[in-house]
């Protein structure tokens, strides 16, 4: 049997469908802000910018942009009625304190413990540049991964071991690919969910770390 | 729809279990939340670590608290005051357990606490009976003394006005503890004076982000 | 020559006039907060007090006293314009922060080298309490004690080393009694002001540490 | 009357010397202080240690600042950039030295200075590249890496509205770095989008109390 894998937009649907309502969600900058299109409106979530923002809204029609309220990935967005704006040190106190519920991360790697690996290549002679990349790993309550399973040239990112310079260790609670939703549990990797059609084998197949279905 | 507000001290408080630690706000009458304090004795929880600046003056709020035997221990910074009549009987017959932490640090092992630190090298008690046995630490040729995070299981505090995600703004020197308190503890309960409705607080404005605030009640 | 004590109302005088416009000041409980009575009107002059407040102005009338406008020592007071209100930690970032320009106490005892003891009188069985009295001890650019230059029983206050329990160590710039004004110096104490017709012989009768003119 | 308030950015920026450590405010383009950058380029004080969050944009503002050679070094958490073309070339040819620290402790370290603390056990960076050869401590079952205060000479900051005493107001995510950079550096040059009269600014919506103000200057 043949297999699809689920496009980015399902892959935000699906983490959307697993967020409560009430939390208070860091979504990280690139393919995690696109969560936030798919949370019910009708429903009160709670998103937090580090750069000092609670409560914000989706992007503003372009006359509307203000130079001024932008979230963590520079870009305009808007602040929901109940929003507020609070500077750099509480703000992360909201992150390290352990007051977030959420986050939602890019990654390179996860290890197979949890361990997360997004902020730098460790590419000889790269600029590095970490930004909220390593408080968003150890304050939020759980921090879920949103990443390809693969590498473009098709090498695994979920690994026994990072090869990756570390972000944060033991940090990461759930990975959701194209292919599947994997739990990091202390007894190991355990697949919640799975694109239709594949097997366990399957996706063994393109995984490193060993899977076992949850 | 999420409606932190609630129309019941009791069902708010009923959160508190014996033997938790809380946090309760106010410096003087200024920012007590003394309804708050009247629902946690009529709650009846037992063997309550206190956590304030003071413990208590003449026979109401918190003085009413240590008289009624919940509270096995006070952390705050000025306990003997003229009238801490309640206090000092429980603590001079040895009923009561006293950490005596002064003011600076205690607002800032709260602050730490709220903020996710471990630990934190604070120049305030270094040399004195209060730092005895506490790890000190030169840096830059100033000594300092290492103090812990203050954390509470629920923190009772008094605001001016909030929404029903919990935001909070205060009134004039009832601010002092209410902000700090809120960021450290598992479960913050705020009573104000008023609710309003949801964006009628300016986002500029408001003081405590309603992520530290689990419930509101109006008194 | 005989010489006369001067009042605490002159103390409170001589000390406001050795604070220059636009110092921030945090005046301690008890005697110190007088001085606030004696800074000229025409000036601006920032009070700080501990519990939340900068720009403290006088008491108000009764009819305007506010259960929620306290100082420090929990007496009613008023905000001048310009004033404004802050949490505790944020108030003692400013204190221990060195942002205080400059912090007048009282005190049991001080030290030839600075050391302060104001907050115990080290009695057994007594109920201790430290409010604020460490924090602004270390704190403040500049610490002034403002006290009698001797107990009730004729003690000395200004001492070789402390009897009493240790409030900040090395912490004191200057010390004004009834008597005298003196500098705390790493050359020992120096004598910058005397009551007139008073002595450096009759200063040093009563005072435990060696004192010189300034 | 004391007087905060200054016509000329030229004189308020005169006070930085060669050598010092200036903060500069700003996340992206929201309260960066693009005036005060602009003026210190002018004044042309050499071997600056900058500490700032990002390290410039395109050509302008702190970008100008590196290009312009005064700078030594940059402590920041984000320098790379789509746009960071003067700071990448610079940093490959080993013209600048770089202090990467995580945005969290990148503020905890500022507010650290800030409220007099001589070190923090903070949790950010542990087991990574960032932390090596740093003091570490397990506290509570969790790792906790040490970090010192980051001080400055001089903070340029940006705000919406100040008063003669230097109380700032600012305006929406332009809050972020300048409320706690006001408090750790020992001179704080505020660029506001308007002066107001003193008692203007409501006591109980001002962010940055003048204490930690010394300059405004109106843009």
């Amino acid at each position: 049997m043949s297999f699809t894998a689920r496009s980015q937009e399902e892959m935000a649907k699906a983490i959307a469908k697993d967020i409560p309502e009430g939390w208070y969600v860091n979504l990280g900058i690139g393919q995690p802000t696109q969560i936030a299109n798919f949370l019910p409106t009708d429903k009160d979530f709670f998103l937090h910018s580090e750069n000092g923002l609670l409560g914000m809204g989706p992007a503003p029609i372009e006359i509307e942009e203000d130079e001024d309220l932008i979230n963590a990935g520079k870009q305009y967005v808007t602040l929901l009625r109940g929003g507020s704006y609070f500077h750099h040190a509480d703000s992360f106190a909201m992150m390290r304190g352990g007051h977030i519920d959420l986050c939602v991360l890019g990654a390179y790697q996860v290890a197979e413990n949890g361990d997360l690996a997004n902020w730098s290549t460790g590419k000889k002679g790269a600029i590095p540049a970490v930004g909220g990349a390593m408080d968003l790993a150890v304050g939020a309550k759980k921090v879920y991964v949103m990443m390809t399973h693969q590498t473009r040239k098709g090498d695994p990112k979920i690994v026994k071991n990072l090869t990756f310079p570390v972000t944060g260790l033991k940090c990461i609670d759930r990975i959701y690919t194209e292919y599947a939703t994997i739990d990091v549990t202390p007894d190991g990797l355990k697949v919640i969910d799975m694109v239709e059609g594949m097997t366990i084998d399957d996706l063994q197949a393109m995984t490193e770390a060993p899977i076992k279905l949850g | 729809m999420i409606d932190k507000t609630s129309q019941s001290l009791q069902q708010a408080i009923s959160h508190i279990k014996d033997g938790d630690t809380v946090m309760i706000g106010g410096f003087g009458n200024a920012g007590q939340p003394s309804q708050l304090i009247d629902a946690l004795i009529e709650h009846g929880a037992k063997n309550l670590t206190i956590i304030s600046n003071n413990a208590g003056n003449g026979y109401h709020g918190l003085a009413a608290l240590l008289k009624a035997g919940q509270v096995d221990k006070m952390i705050c910074s000025f306990p003997r005051q003229s009238d801490s009549y309640v206090f000092d009987e429980l603590y001079l017959a040895g009923k009561i357990e006293l950490e005596l932490v002064p003011q600076g640090n205690l607002a800032c092992r709260i602050q730490a606490a709220g903020s996710g630190l471990g630990a934190i090298f604070t120049p305030t008690g270094y040399g004195t009976l209060l730092a005895e046995d506490k790890e000190t630490r030169e840096i830059d040729g100033k000594n300092y003394v290492l103090e812990y995070p203050l954390k509470a299981n629920v923190a009772l505090i008094k605001a001016y006005k909030g929404d029903r995600w919990g935001n909070l703004v205060y009134r004039k020197t009832g601010r002092n503890f209410g902000p700090i308190m809120a960021m450290a503890a598992d479960l913050t309960i705020a009573q104000v004076n008023e609710t309003v409705l949801l964006g009628d607080l300016d986002p500029e404005h408001i003081i405590t982000p309603g992520i530290f605030v689990q419930h509101v009640v109006e008194v």
